[in-house]
């Protein structure tokens, strides 16, 4: 069961729940079983949130594969030198 | 009222064009002369992306009219390298990386041609005093003042 | 050949100092940027824009300007179709559309001093500018909004009587000017600071400073009558350009056509449209191209500067310097329209250190103002510059060096970073050594000068990225690139091509193609463009390098186990060496007709793995006290770039960044008056540091290899402005014995500080 | 827009006293261009004045020096036997701007600009510089500090320019000083200048001097209470605390995006006293 902690505003969405324990192995899933969970949370995931695996951030990316033991954070997409939300 | 008629030599070629009184000579050399080396950063004299040689004195020409410049010798950044030649400076900027974006660089390399013509062998202060009017946004200006004073002494060298 | 390995990687021309390609057209004056292009016909725009503040657009009457002789065309908002207020993707940055067609030219309402309401094109400049005269405007003056803490008061003039606060439960039911509150949480607050024996809380205001980019934004464009369009502009990311313009003018995405010209500075501020949008519009009135350039005046008024921001920073650490708990609260001013860099600012805030309990909120509020847009490590030199000057403080109180400090809570690999995730390999303690290590921290200062330490860190970004390698006929290679090349990227992306195929640097001919040549480029922001453009090009190499071993197998007739491609050739391995001869590219592009076609790879990724980089600044400066004037001394940069792949580029943006940074720290501001409007939009008055104010800018580059890149590099853009602020803070308070928490700290606010203290004495 | 550039300066007065819309004398430029640029001013006339050699003329006249209207600062500065007379005039004219501006800023035009920051301006009035005037109806010589009357306000009649300054002769021990205050090394608008010319007597004693203030009120200031501080001592620190008291006496300025009223009252003293130090010393060794 892969750790799942949300940063940031997220949780509003979740009633407050920050940490899940998920069953996953990669980052479409992750969003998948959430979004089961919370429907609400469904168009933030798609609208600017980036996957931190173990330390690792990925900016957009669906395909990243998430090992059993892993620890990831959502967390709200950096644009950089672009515009920032 | 018509337009005035002005002789003027550029680079030292002979040039004729007609403009308007509030025309600046900036707007002669990028929009009639299609000389677009010399850079539009403000329009007030505060940037020196314009600069130029006027009569061997370095001016903004975004501060100088079209019409005033009639039997007058100009001299732009297009005129610097001789031939397949770059200027020592132009190759310093170069070497150094004394550019980044590159857009004030025509009048930085402008003005200091102009420095390295009155003073050959100028201090740390001097250079930065002289290039003040030549705001570069990029590098920090320390890349800039390095390859000008480097330049000076491989020209005093000679 | 090769001289050194990172990640496993040869290099004999990357990590050197090579002389740019594109230099010699950069300083001969042949380099086309923004305002350098014309078209036949062409037609010259022109932007009229709104004397107020904020008022509603009571109606437009352009009636006599479309009567003057020589005028072609005349748009307002009736020629842009609304937009619904959705985030949408406009190829990976998020926009409110909504927001982008009302910035672009004013609907309802003006929001900001400078706010487009109508455009013209004529046949000239002056034509223009008569029309621009004509066009009849009925404003309804509308009470306004500067200060961001003014416009979250309740009663504060309201800009979108449509915008509620997002973040906040229950949903208000009344509309703000507070687009957003954020938060991150960690750990336990409350039993944090039990832990502590000082806690320090400063309250802290950073004026909103400007890009500074000496070229003015500039566009040409033309549509034909059959809906196809081409865009000349200057732009950090023609392909964002093609999506926004596709967008507003209801466009295909594929019938849009945009080439960026060299691009005379951005820092952020070339990432969104103003002009595009217009010349089009016009252009598709006029049926001719038509060209804009903003005067300084406009970009000041019109284009996105940084938030200004309150920041409230409390730190709770140990007697012996362990930090325990932190709490921030930022307010971000958006400008007219949502959208500050308040989210970086929030995560940014505690990144370098590592504390258990963390606590930080963050307010995105809008007020008349133009919309910010994106400068250089959005957000995070504000929330940076107040933790800073905290931590100086509490090095103080506990009597502990700075450095020792900063080294003892630093974040390192495995610390797990204010907003979530453990960090990877990282060179903060590396770059805090560095700067120990200099001759700078031990030398000697005198009376009313100081000196100050900071730190600052940024994310870095990758993102989506195309690039082509073509080998041609004689062997050279081209290469194409779609992102801006805004700093010497076709100088490090030539290097590594160099080096992967094993042919010399000059042999390899780097561009920038326009949105036709290549698939989709995000823009050159977040410090990507030359770590993402290199991993594409090893993509891109790759490909070449696998398909010329498959040629000469088939030309051995060998085993793809008999073959290497090594040092710019395919070479036959064990017996296979007996019969056959190395074959360099140069040989294969000879044949490459008969041995199956030309030869070329296209690097097509989404690059992750971007590595943050840290850096510590050092700076002394010397104070007036009679008139509270600041002149820097010295100055000493250390940052990680990971692995430098040009080390001049890398050293120009560590100085180029602490420059910007120290005219945010003295001198640069927005300054307002009572009745809205801006006071020192030129650059006689906003006062960007000239030559003669800086000194050379000494620095150090450390080289933390990212293990996530093949070459192990780290995006070096951004950080270099984080630190600064916070550093001269620090230096004044070292000179004068006060704490400054208000930038900018030009000399009248020194000098009262100091008269209050009675120090003005020389 | 017309522009005309006659070759003396009855063609220009002609030119302007003939004006029937808005005319304006062109001599540098740098700030004619910049107000045109920006909307401020719409001339229907342009007068050039650069073609007439007695504007472009230094000259050595009775012991002292005739500097033309349209002479540009960097001609000023390389002009050693001038700048080793008037110190503080030439270091003022080359604060007008950048390198690139001071090749066609001029002392005229700073003077017509009707700035009270104006650079030149206090170190001209400090000095006890007459400007010459042409018009309509002849010739005549005002105090500089007569000619300006306040913001783009001045003293000429319609036709009327600037045709020259004239420095007076040079007493043996004398010399001035210029010093101006502005946020950054260069480039910038000043937010207080201070002008300061002295002689003194072989004791060391100053005996005569003129102090003159700008950008602290709505004109240029000559100050004869700060003059009338310092004359008759050697500059000691009770003198030196005379003057700082007299020049912000004299000080009306206004708080606008360069400084604070206060600032600008501040920090004019401490520059009055700076640059009563710099001509101090300098009329000692000269």
């Amino acid at each position: 069961m892969a750790r799942v902690v949300l940063v940031g505003n997220l949780a509003q969405l979740t009633g407050g729940v920050t940490e899940f324990e998920l069953s996953v192995t990669s980052v479409k899933q992750l969003f998948e079983q959430l979004t089961e969970l919370y429907p609400a949370i469904g168009r933030h995931l798609d609208d600017g949130i980036a996957v931190a695996i173990d330390g690792q951030i990925y900016q957009d990316s669906l395909l990243e594969p998430i090992r059993p033991d892993s620890e990831v954070f959502l967390l709200p997409q950096i644009a950089g030198g672009s515009t920032s939300r | 009222m018509a337009k005035h008629h002005i002789q003027a030599q550029v680079n030292g070629d002979e040039v004729e064009f007609l403009c308007e009184t509030e025309e600046t000579l900036l707007d002669v050399l990028r929009d009639t002369l299609n000389m677009t080396g010399s850079k539009e950063g403000c329009s007030s004299g505060d940037c020196g992306a314009c600069s130029v040689m006027l009569d061997g004195r370095l001016v903004c020409s975004c501060l100088v009219l079209g019409c005033e410049v009639g039997g007058r010798r100009i001299e732009t950044i297009e005129g610097m390298a001789q031939g397949e030649k770059l200027h020592p400076l132009q190759q310093r900027f170069l070497e150094h990386a004394a550019l980044q974006c590159g857009i004030c660089t025509p009048g930085v390399l402008v003005a200091s041609k102009a420095l390295l013509e009155r003073n050959s062998n100028p201090t740390e202060t001097e250079v930065r005093y002289w290039l003040a009017g030549n705001l570069c946004r990029c590098t920090g200006y320390d890349k800039i003042v390095t390859a000008v004073m480097d330049t000076a002494a491989a020209m005093r060298k000679g | 050949m090769a001289e050194t390995t990172t990640n496993g990687h040869a290099q004999s021309v990357v990590g050197t100092r090579t002389v740019r390609p594109d230099g010699v057209d950069k300083v001969t004056g042949r380099a086309r940027f923004g305002a350098d292009f014309n078209l036949p016909g062409q037609l010259i725009g022109r932007v009229l824009r709104s004397p107020h503040p904020h008022a509603r657009i009571v109606s437009i009457d352009t009636s006599k300007a479309e009567a003057l002789p020589g005028v072609k065309a005349v748009i307002t908002r009736a020629d842009f179709a609304d937009q619904p207020s959705e985030f949408i993707p406009a190829g990976e940055m998020m926009m409110n559309y909504k927001d982008v067609v009302r910035n672009v030219m004013a609907r309802e309402k003006a929001l900001y001093e400078g706010h487009a309401v109508a455009a013209v094109a004529a046949t000239s400049a002056a034509v223009a500018r008569r029309a621009c005269k004509l066009i009849d405007v009925q404003y309804e003056v509308l009470p306004h909004v500067i200060d961001a803490v003014e416009a979250m008061q309740p009663g504060a003039p309201l800009l979108h009587d449509d915008l509620f606060t997002v973040g906040v439960e229950p949903r208000p039911d009344k509309p703000s000017n507070v687009a957003k509150k954020i938060e991150i949480k960690q750990g336990d607050i409350e039993a944090g600071f039990q832990k502590a024996d000082l806690v320090i809380e400063r309250e802290f205001k950073t004026a909103p400073v400007h890009q500074g980019y000496i070229e003015p934004h500039a566009a040409l464009a033309t549509v034909s009558e059959d809906g196809t369009a081409e865009v000349w502009c200057s732009t950090q990311g023609h392909f964002i350009v093609r999506a926004h313009c596709a967008r507003l003018l209801g466009l295909d995405i594929g019938k849009v056509r945009v080439t960026a010209s060299e691009i005379g500075g951005g820092f952020g501020g070339k990432t969104v449209v103003y002009l595009e949008p217009l010349a089009l519009a016009l252009s598709k009135k006029a049926k001719r191209p038509v060209k804009m350039v903003m005067s300084r005046e406009e970009v000041f008024k019109a284009s996105g500067p940084t938030s200004g921001a309150t920041v409230r920073v409390k730190m709770g650490a140990t007697k012996d310097g362990k930090f325990v708990a932190a709490t921030a609260e930022l307010k971000y001013q958006a400008g007219a329209f949502q959208g500050s860099p308040v989210q970086p600012g929030v995560m940014c805030a505690f990144a370098p250190y590592d504390i258990e309990h963390v606590y930080v909120v963050g307010y995105d509020v809008v007020s008349n103002r133009p919309k910010v847009a994106a400068y250089r490590a959005p957000g995070a030199p504000i929330s940076e510059y107040a933790v800073e000057s905290v931590v100086d403080e509490i090095a103080k109180k506990l009597d502990i060096d700075p450095i020792d400090l900063r080294m003892q809570n630093a974040a390192r690999e495995g610390t797990k970073a204010a907003y979530g995730p453990k960090f990877g390999p990282i060179g903060l303690e590396e770059t805090l050594n560095a700067v120990k290590k200099t001759e700078h921290w031990n030398a000697p200062l005198r009376k009313w000068q100081g000196r100050g330490v900071a730190s600052g860190f940024w994310f870095n970004i990758g993102g989506e990225t195309c690039v082509s390698l073509t080998v041609n006929e004689d062997g050279t290679v081209s290469l194409v690139a779609g992102t801006p090349d805004i700093g010497g990227l076709r100088a490090s992306l030539a290097a590594v091509a160099a080096d992967e195929l094993g042919v010399p640097f000059d042999k390899v001919r780097p561009i920038i193609g326009d949105t036709g040549s290549l698939g989709f480029n995000f823009l050159t922001g977040g410090s990507r463009s030359a770590f993402s453009g290199s991993m594409a090009i090893v993509e891109a190499a790759k490909q070449i390098k696998a398909d010329l071993c498959a040629r000469a197998c088939k030309m051995w007739e060998a085993k793809p186990e008999q073959v290497e491609f090594s040092d710019g050739a395919v070479r036959p391995l064990g017996a296979l060496a007996e019969k056959a001869k190395p074959m360099t590219i140069a040989d294969f592009a000879r044949v490459a007709g008969k041995t199956g076609g030309p030869i070329g790879g296209v690097g097509r990724i989404n690059a992750q793995g971007a590595g943050p980089s840290f850096g510590t600044h050092l700076v002394d400066l010397e104070v007036d006290p009679e008139t509270g004037r600041a002149t820097i001394l010295r100055y000493t940069v250390a940052q990680d770039a990971g692995r430098a792949l040009h080390p001049a580029y890398v050293e120009g943006q560590y100085q180029g960044g602490a420059v910007q940074g120290i005219g945010w720290a003295l001198n640069e501001e927005y300054i307002y008056g009572a009745d809205g409007k801006l006071q020192n939009a030129g650059f006689l008055d906003y006062r960007m540091p000239v030559a003669s104010d800086v000194p050379m800018i000494d620095t150090v580059l450390v080289e933390v290899a990212n293990p996530k890149h093949p070459y192990g590099v780290r995006g070096v853009g951004e950080t270099p402005i984080v630190p600064p602020l916070g550093a001269i803070a620090n230096a004044m308070e070292n000179a004068t014995g006060i704490r400054f928490t208000e930038l900018p700290m030009s000399p009248p606010k020194v000098l009262k500080a100091l008269k209050e203290k009675g120090l003005n004495k020389a | 827009m017309r522009y005309e550039a006659p070759g003396t300066v009855e063609g220009a007065v002609a030119l302007l006293a003939g004006a029937t819309g808005e005319a304006r004398v062109l001599a540098g430029g740098t700030d004619l261009l910049v107000q045109m640029r920006a909307d401020i001013v719409d001339p229907g006339l342009i007068v050039d004045i650069k073609k007439i050699p007695e504007t472009r003329a230094i000259t050595e006249e009775k012991g002292g020096w005739r500097i033309g209207a349209a002479v540009t600062g960097a001609e000023l500065k390389e002009h050693p036997k001038l700048k080793k007379a008037w110190p503080g005039v030439v270091e003022a004219a080359n604060l007008i701007g950048s390198t690139q501006v001071q090749g066609r800023a001029t002392m005229g035009g700073n003077l017509c600009n009707g700035s009270p920051a104006a650079d030149s301006v206090p170190a001209l009035i400090a000095a006890g510089a007459l400007a010459t005037l042409a018009g309509p109806k002849g010739r005549r010589d005002l105090p500089v500090e007569d000619v300006m009357l306040g913001p783009r306000r001045l003293a000429l009649e319609k036709g009327e320019i600037v045709v020259s300054f004239l420095l007076p002769p040079r007493p043996p021990r004398s010399s001035d000083a210029y010093l101006r205050f502005i946020p950054r090394t260069e480039m910038d608008i000043a937010v207080v200048g201070a002008g300061v010319n002295l002689t003194v007597d072989g004791s060391g004693i100053v005996t005569a001097a003129r102090v003159s203030l700008g950008a602290v009120a709505p004109r240029v200031l000559l100050v004869p209470e700060a003059a009338q501080a310092i004359i008759g001592s050697r500059l000691d620190k009770p003198a030196q605390e005379r003057l700082e008291a007299a020049a912000r006496a004299a000080c009306r300025p206004i708080d606008d995006k360069r400084g604070t009223t206060e600032f600008r009252i501040d920090v004019a003293a401490v520059l009055t006293r700076r640059a009563a130090l710099i001509a101090l010393d300098r009329a000692r060794t000269s």
